[in-house]
């Protein structure tokens, strides 16, 4: 089965993304795929490389990242959201004349239309959120 | 798989008007499934509140067991594990997320 | 060939309490641009977003009124309220700024029931 | 100046937990203000819940006219505005926020 | 000379769900260190945050737990919880990782009536 | 009378940065003063200069600058807050070996001990929340 997911919850506020990471990986394990990880909303907050993880805890985004390493996860922050909360890439940062990019590399800046592709393409699309 | 949807939902009870909501929003053979904090809702008597719709309420193992109320789980819940809640996901037509 | 799905966007918040009704505007927008057939329910609290006379400058925000109004144009014409929410805040039809089909309460089930994919934020 | 407490609240009423906490918390003598989505309560009927107690209700005029609701606030609400509420904080001893 | 405030702290949040338990508890620590007399109220689903046997690292989520703990080296150990909210859960003292006074929900009002100053996240 | 503010809660999630804005405003008009506004919890990431506001949106941040600059108002982020969340001053960028520093200038980095003399020296403390 293909899924899709919709992140839309802060991460320090929530529990969501935990629970969409731990959903993805046993879904992965059973065999289904992913068309697509959506993060939208206060999750892409969680994106940015100049955020610091104390040494007792863990990052998740970090654990989205591996998990894509191994099996190709289309990992899309929603543009919008990211660049009115400060969570740029290098083309949005020289495109604004912002003095830094600060998104996570492994995450890709893009649109909504995104979300209405993956809407079409799979056959379940699941949101977690707060 | 079923025509039916799987509701979702990850707030305590607490939060009386979106399980009033997701309540007026169950069709006949919709499953239910409280994960996060809405795990607490499997205790005891609050999952009454489901009993007069033909629904099958699931909570979450994980959930559960990280806020050790596994002993307080009602018997009209079926506990279901990470693997188990992305099966129910496959067998139920699409999912409603209440938070 | 990808089958045509039904889309329904829930919302349920107040006006200028939270981002999630503007960012549901936003998905709705974006699939329909995508020929995705998209509804929108306003319950609860949500039926509030859609009140007449709002003035949002007065909180230096934006104005969701005008993306509503625009929902036409973008061939976005399936907007539904539960009469019984309507009621709840003392509201008719008549004072909100889209033209809603109600809904009874009894019936929101069957009505949710009927929908492809559903994003509730 | 008074010895109480003015209890400032935010979210609208279908947060009823929140309400009933405050509520709860109300002290003869204190006072709530709705300010944000908790104007919403000022209107009608709502305001009864808040009329077993001895405290006077406010509601903030901006968020009344942001959400165009000035027409329908409840005769028991005293609206005031923005520089009215700093005062009311002046008057009461603390505050206390609900969101 | 300042006058010596006392200073309560509302909890009222379940375990995992938000960060504001533990933002409020970073608060405590802090005015604890400035002399500040704290006291902690666990209102409603935030007693859920004093259960026993919480498991936080299947979460992967940073253990409150301790810190909840530590609190007497700090010299807080005035933590109030409601009888009615303990029962609400079926939860007796007995239940709670921390010593808590208990209150009758009838005494609520007085009890937040004798603070300065209310922090409630 | 002397106040001091704490804000809880997202920019983008709630209106609890403007109340507290205009509360400030109309408080330094009527002749108030403030100890400290204390920014907390995800408030915090409205402090970043990376920030894009479209042309048609208000940004509140910019807002406290100004009435800061006329009225001499202590802009206080929570450090731990802020460094969680990726919002770094230039000082938590360098000792974290991170690329950048984005805390929007005006804004003072501190600890939780700020917070604490504020309880000690003000009237009257509110919290504007969500």
């Amino acid at each position: 089965m293909i899924f899709s997911l919709i992140i839309y919850a802060s991460q320090t506020a929530s529990q969501s993304e935990q629970s969409a990471l731990r959903f993805t990986r046993n879904a992965l394990q059973q065999g289904h795929t992913f068309h697509r990880i959506f993060f939208y909303g206060d999750t892409v907050t969680s994106m940015s490389n100049l955020k610091i993880t104390s040494r007792d805890e863990i990052d998740i985004t970090d654990q989205w990242l591996e998990l894509a390493k191994e099996t190709d996860l289309d990992l899309v922050v929603c543009i919008a959201a990211a660049v009115k909360r400060g969570i740029l890439d290098q083309q949005e940062s020289k495109r604004h004349q912002k003095s830094a990019a600060n998104l996570k590399e492994g995450f890709c800046l893009s649109g909504l239309g995104q979300l209405a592709d993956a809407i079409i393409h799979s056959d379940r699309v699941i949101t977690f959120g707060n | 798989m079923t025509s039916s949807t799987l509701h979702i939902i990850n707030k305590a009870a607490s939060n009386s008007q979106l399980y009033r909501d997701c309540l007026d929003s169950l069709h006949d053979d919709d499953g239910v499934i409280f994960i996060e904090s809405a795990v607490y809702t499997a205790c005891g008597a609050e999952p009454e509140m489901f009993s007069n719709f033909n629904i099958t309420a699931y909570a979450l193992k994980t959930d559960i067991l990280a806020r050790g109320i596994q002993d307080k789980i009602s018997e009209k819940i079926t506990v279901v594990d990470d693997g188990e809640f992305v099966e129910l996901c496959c067998l139920y037509k699409k999912s409603v997320s209440w938070f | 060939m990808v089958t045509q799905k039904k889309l329904l966007l829930i919302f349920r918040n107040p006006p200028f309490s939270s981002s999630a009704n503007r960012d549901n505007l936003d998905i709705a927008l974006a699939c329909s641009a995508f020929d995705i057939p998209v509804s929108l329910l306003f319950l609860n609290d949500a039926v509030l977003q859609l009140h007449k006379n709002q003035q949002s400058h007065l909180l230096e925000q934006k104005d969701l009124t005008k993306t509503l109004n625009a929902l036409e144009m973008y061939d976005i014409d399936q907007c539904y309220v539960i009469d019984e929410h309507l009621a709840r805040y003392q509201l008719s039809k008549d004072d909100l700024i889209l033209n809603c089909h109600s809904l009874a309460r009894e019936k929101l089930a069957s009505f949710i029931h009927d929908f492809d994919v559903v994003i509730n934020l």
